[in-house]
């Protein structure tokens, strides 16, 4: 049988060694390396996000007193321990910049399209190492200049994650000025860094597929990814684009964006929002991929509508370019225009609908196995279903005339971003974990933090759909400035109460994913029992991945398949052709 | 790489070259023009694109990929125009 | 069937579009181009749509015939770009070195000429933010020379706006070409250029005439309508 | 904590209500389906010993029907939205007799621009109060946004409005409210960082009182 033909010590594997320390770490090209530099960087960002939702829920719950350790703060920030209104903005746009651009995206395109796009098509590397040396080396500057803005005069960016013009392109509207500009800055930088890595993915998933990998052959992951990539290309340049304008008006004088010299404010709108919302589809598209991988794998059989699913990530990202003006229904937008966007928004729902069924599907009649992955990734499914039937509230635009820019919506971005992207997030750690370091993760303390996530997850965003019912306003640094908010003032408490909380057991997580990496049992090749080439190999797998090419012969999602004893069955063993009718490597 | 067969039906770049010089030489008449603005700006607008498909098309040889790169070279067009027309209407309604 | 032979060879697998990774490559990344260009063109079109009296009729604020010569230099060096990588896929060293370097230095006099041009235009009191109070132009639009800023003189801003931006970005793309290009005819004359293997031209090739699409494009809508 | 919306006051509330009681239900039968459908799921196919799963690769009729299902509802909903969507915010949408006001929004506050006694904008006796607006009960208003900075947004949640005010665009929008009282006004659109306190008071008048108020009004504009 091929799959365990592959021998432990490849010769590759002692020429990896030959590496000095500065090219095998630092300026790696090896995509399982650049792979876990991303995954650092996005962790470490993930958790200065949060930090930064602390401060922001400390305030919200807890207006006018002393935040416990807010004197560390310099004066500008937070005098005497309480945020001023302009910080209270700063943490707002930082939080959702932060969380958006440096840890949900590069850890789901970052992280697990270099790690697994190869690894899963069976090709040795990326399509051009070097250039995704230079994606990850491009991404870590950017990612100073948003820190930098911190310690600037005037404070950080304070318009908002999504930087309405003109308050953010005139530094007299806000006092920011240095921020902003390193705003658009970092972000312009960081959109060539997704750039290279997306124009990488796409080459190499076309051209460097094993033999056999047809295109019906791959993993939805890859399928994800590939889509992913495709959307990345092609709406960054568009932020791109109108992150340099605004930093044009604001810097050399420019007038795209200033109503008092002929520009307009809501094309900045148009153009980001044409940007945002592909971008919120690159943050779930991947993160959907891969939690079919591991719910197939977790109920030990195939994908329910393998094809279908494909169809609907396509559909998903093909509708994600024409609904834009969802965010816009309240912003003075021809009303016409937004009644044709509430329609293709309200479409969005069916692709949708058939992933979560489909999901469904594949855990009916299973033989489940609850591996930490697989409680993540059916939390995924559970809490991506509430976010996204949130939003079908605010896709119907009279309704959305009472709840935008309330905390209904701040509820829709976290049961999406957090309850979706993030715990797909934490499964897919989770599973691929003794790939990367060839080690497991602690069980117990794994099923001990998806608890407690789960838990304090819901008691934490769930009433914040009533709040925004209720018309608390988002961004709003002070609510007992409105009498009919004071009644919500006691939930307001205990959603901060709740999250202080989520963050705490994340330590559980950051706990177990050190220690284990020292101390935790050495990983086999394929400890899920799964199907995917990268179980094919060891773990970690050696530089160049295979010795071998491997040949491809069936589809992903074997399991449990009658031609064989065991419940899986890996896309490269070669049953021979009279037992396998799926054995040709056929067309694609 | 693809095979060299095709070679041979290829104009000369130096006839596309000429062409091209031609037609802006061309574009700077007619933008002086003394006739109705829209019907200058529709023929510039024409001339733009058919200089630009020549570039695409034998310059950058895509007369002469395989289908699949043509639709990678086109795929991004829709979405250009989505967005202009899209916003365009703001100043129409 | 024709699996049989895409399985055997190794070499064949890089062939899942037909094409080689570079060239592959390179179109995926002109692609995102296009969509950075639709965002500074698009907002262009669509803030002309909306201040239809801020930009001024051709030839009163920019220099059309420079423009012109211009354009002409820069398709020509369109021309010389591809004559070198057909003349590399004929083997033809000679001529490959030619080609390049007439389109290095045609790609440079371009940039020289843009930057002469926007001195000019600055001087003239023409710039980003739109026209410069008390400057030369300033004082012709006063005496009602320039069909420029009717009826609301402030929205004249946006003309100089989109002008500087577009055109800055296409010579920004252009400076970049011609570094990258200046070291493919370093790589030529060291010979590492063959009929067989010639990946590098062609990709800076596509580039290249990429860049020059970009600015017929320019040429028509900035400065002649 | 609730989902019922708080109470309203407006003519067109009572459709927005209506269509958001709708989708709760509809949103919230989706809910419950799959919630638990995962629990039944989770509960009945763990994986015992021995077991194998069925091994299917799925079926075109089940998925025919939950993509039909979901389909028909969300256009449902749309078609539903259409015409309140349009009675709102058309374009032509503010009744011709609405009663016109001119809100001027600037970091931090709002100045409304009264039509005065004689119920037209742009004339003599127009007058302008910061902070706070009034308007007579059962008569439609409309109001012209006009913003000196910033975005702002006009948002009054017991009336079901909300609309941002954009500097460089006139936009506009209408409401008659149907009780009156005082009612909370806020900006909804982060606008620097007195954001948070550019808040007003609508005082919505009936008839009568509105005329006195007016009146009285009048005589301490005349005084200035
Ligand atoms: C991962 C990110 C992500 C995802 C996947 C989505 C998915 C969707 N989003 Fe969301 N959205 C955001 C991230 C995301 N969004 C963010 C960050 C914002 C705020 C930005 C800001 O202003 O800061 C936002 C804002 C936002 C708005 C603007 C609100 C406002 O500002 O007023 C709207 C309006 O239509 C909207 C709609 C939708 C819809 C219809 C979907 C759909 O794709 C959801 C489809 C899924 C389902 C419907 C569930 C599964 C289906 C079934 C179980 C079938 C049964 C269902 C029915 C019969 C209805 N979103
Ligand atoms: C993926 C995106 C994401 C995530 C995960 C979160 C997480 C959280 N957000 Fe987020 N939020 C946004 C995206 C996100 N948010 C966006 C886009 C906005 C809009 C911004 C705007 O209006 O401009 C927003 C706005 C927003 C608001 C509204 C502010 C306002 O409008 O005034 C609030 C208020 O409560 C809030 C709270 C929280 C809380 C309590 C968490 C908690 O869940 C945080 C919990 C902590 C963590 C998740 C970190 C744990 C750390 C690790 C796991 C690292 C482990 C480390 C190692 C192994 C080394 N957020
Ligand atoms: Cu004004 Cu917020
Ligand atoms: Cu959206």
């Amino acid at each position: 049988m091929a799959t365990t033909a592959i021998p432990h010590e490849p010769v590759a594997r002692t020429e990896h060694q030959e590496l000095p320390f500065i090219r095998k770490y630092i300026f790696a090209t090896d995509h399982k390396i650049i792979g876990i530099q991303f995954l650092i960087m996005s962790l470490l960002f993930l958790f200065v996000g949060g930090l930064l939702a602390m401060m922001i829920r400390w305030q919200l719950g807890f207006p006018e007193t002393p935040m416990p350790g807010g004197t560390v703060l310099p004066e500008t920030m937070a005098p005497g321990g309480i945020l001023l209104p302009e910080f209270y903005n700063s943490l707002v746009t930082m939080h959702g910049t932060l969380m958006v651009f440096f840890a949900i995206m590069p850890l789901l395109v970052g992280v697990f399209g270099n790690y697994l796009i190869p690894l899963k098509i069976g090709a040795p590397d990326m399509a051009f190492p070097r250039l995704n040396m230079w994606s990850f080396w491009i991404a870590v500057p950017a990612g100073i200049l948003m820190l930098a803005g911190f310690f600037v005069e005037g404070g950080h960016a304070a318009a908002g994650w999504t930087a309405y013009a003109p308050l953010s392109a005139k530094g007299e509207f806000s006092g920011v000025f240095a921020g902003q500009q390193l705003w658009l800055l970092s972000l312009a930088v960081l959109g060539l860094s997704s750039i290279l890595g997306a124009t990488n993915y796409i080459t190499t998933i076309v051209n460097l597929r094993a033999p056999g990998m047809t295109w019906f052959r791959l993993p939805l992951s890859i399928w994800s990814l590939f889509i992913t990539a495709i959307l990345v290309l092609l709406a960054i340049p568009i932020l791109s684009g109108a992150a340099i304008m605004l930093f044009f008006d604001q810097t050399i004088g420019t007038h795209f964006f200033d109503p008092t010299a002929g520009g307009q404010p809501l094309l900045w709108q148009h153009l980001f929002w044409y940007f945002g919302h592909p971008e919120v589809y690159i943050l779930i598209l991947p993160a959907m991929g891969m939690v079919s991988d591991i719910i197939a794998n977790g109920s030990r059989k195939p994908l329910f509508g393998y094809h279908s699913m494909i169809y609907a990530l396509i559909a998903i990202a093909f509708l994600g370019w024409i609904v834009w003006g969802h965010h816009m229904f309240q912003s003075g937008m021809n009303p016409t225009l937004g009644m044709g966007f509430m329609v293709t928004t309200m479409l969005i729902a069916v692709p949708s609908a058939i992933k979560v069924f489909n999901w469904m599907g594949t855990m009916w009649r299973g033989n489940i196995r609850f591996h930490v992955p697989m409680l993540h990734a059916v939390s995924f499914v559970a809490m991506f279903v509430i976010g996204g039937l949130s939003g079908i509230f605010m896709a119907s635009t009279p309704v959305d005339i009472y709840i935008h820019d309330t905390y209904f919506i701040v509820a829709h971005i976290h049961y999406v971003l957090f309850g979706g992207s993030l715990f797909a997030l934490f499964g897919a750690i989770t599973f691929w974990y003794p790939k990367m370091f060839g080690r497991m993760m602690n069980v117990f303390w794994g099923r001990v933090h998806w608890f407690l996530t789960f838990v304090f997850f819901n008691l934490t965003f769930f009433p914040m759909h009533n709040l925004g019912v209720g018309g608390h306003m988002r961004r709003l640094y002070d609510p007992s400035e409105y009498e009919f908010l004071q009644p919500l003032a006691g939930t307001n408490r205990f959603i901060t109460v709740s999250a202080l909380l989520l963050f705490t057991v994340q330590i559980i997580f950051a706990l177990n994913f050190v220690i284990s990496l020292f101390k935790g049992k050495r990983a086999p090749e394929n400890p899920w029992d799964d199907n995917g080439l990268e179980w094919t190999v060891p773990s970690p797998p050696p530089h160049g991945n295979f010795v071998t090419t491997p040949t491809v012969y069936r589809p992903p999602y074997e399991f449990s398949s009658p031609l064989v004893e065991e419940d899986h069955l890996p896309q490269d063993r070669d049953l021979g052709q009279k037992t396998d009718p799926a054995s040709a490597p056929g067309t694609g | 790489m693809t095979s060299d067969t095709h070679e041979i039906k290829h104009p000369s770049y130096w006839t596309i070259w000429a062409i091209l010089a031609v037609l802006t030489a061309a574009e700077l008449g007619v933008a002086f023009l003394p006739w109705p603005k829209r019907v200058v700006v529709l023929i510039l607008v024409g001339m733009a694109v058919w200089k630009a498909l020549l570039v695409a098309l034998y310059f950058m040889h895509l007369r002469f990929e395989k289908g699949r790169m043509r639709i990678f070279a086109i795929a991004p067009l829709p979405l250009t125009v989505i967005i202009v027309i899209a916003v365009l209407t703001e100043f129409v309604w | 069937m024709a699996h049989a032979a895409f399985m055997e060879s190794p070499r064949d697998r890089e062939l899942g579009a037909g094409v080689y990774n570079e060239k592959l490559g390179i179109w995926v990344f002109l692609g995102s181009e296009v969509m950075f260009f639709t965002a500074l063109i698009g907002s262009y079109i669509i803030l002309r749509f909306a201040n239809p009296g801020a930009f001024a009729a051709p030839g009163e604020v920019l220099n059309i015939g420079l423009t012109a010569v211009n354009t002409f230099l820069l398709i020509c060096s369109s021309v010389t770009m591809v004559k070198a990588f057909a003349a590399v896929h004929d083997g033809d060293q000679r001529q490959l070195k030619l080609y390049l370097v007439a389109t290095v230095l045609m790609g440079a006099a371009f940039v020289g000429v843009q930057i002469y041009e926007y001195a000019h235009l600055l001087h003239d009191g023409f710039g980003p933010g739109g026209i410069r109070e008390g400057s030369h132009l300033a004082e012709r639009a006063a005496a009602g020379e320039l069909s420029l800023g009717t009826p609301d003189p402030a929205t004249a801003g946006i003309y100089g706006s989109t002008f500087f931006t577009m055109t800055g970005f296409h010579g920004f793309h252009v400076t970049m070409g011609v570094i990258c290009m200046t070291y493919v005819t370093i790589k030529a004359f060291r010979g590492k250029y063959s009929a067989t293997d010639h990946r590098g031209v062609e990709v800076i090739g596509l580039y290249w005439h990429f860049v020059d699409l970009v600015w017929i494009i320019l040429f028509t809508i900035v400065y002649l309508i | 904590m609730s989902w019922m919306l708080p109470p309203s006051a407006s003519t067109f509330a009572g459709d927005i209500d209506f269509l958001y009681y709708l989708i709760l239900v509809i949103t919230g039968v989706a809910f419950v389906v799959v919630e638990v459908g995962l629990i039944w799921f989770i509960i009945k196919y763990r994986s015992r010993p021995g077991r194998k799963a069925y091994y299917t690769h799925g079926s075109v009729r089940a998925e025919f029907i939950w993509t039909a299902i979901p389909a028909v509802t969300v256009v449902a909903i749309g078609i539903l939205s259409a015409p309140v969507w349009t009675h709102v915010k058309g374009r032509f949408s503010a009744p011709a007799d609405a009663l016109i006001y001119r809100v001027t929004a600037k970091q931090f506050e709002w100045n409304f621009t009264h039509p005065g006694l004689d119920g037209t904008l742009d004339t003599d006796d127009d007058f302008t109060i910061r902070n706070r607006l009034h308007v007579p009960v059962n008569r439609p208003v409309l109001v012209r946004l006009v913003s000196e900075d910033v975005i702002h947004s006009f948002f009054v949640p017991a009336f079901r409005v909300k609309q941002d005010v954009v500097p460089g665009l006139n936009t506009q929008v209408w409401f008659e409210a149907t009780r009156t009282g005082e009612f909370e006004l806020g900006c909804a659109e982060l606008c620097g960082l007195g954001h948070y306190r550019m808040r007003a008071m609508v005082t919505v008048h009936d008839a009568d009182d509105y005329e006195r108020w007016l009146a009285s009004r009048a005589t301490t504009t005349a005084l200035r």
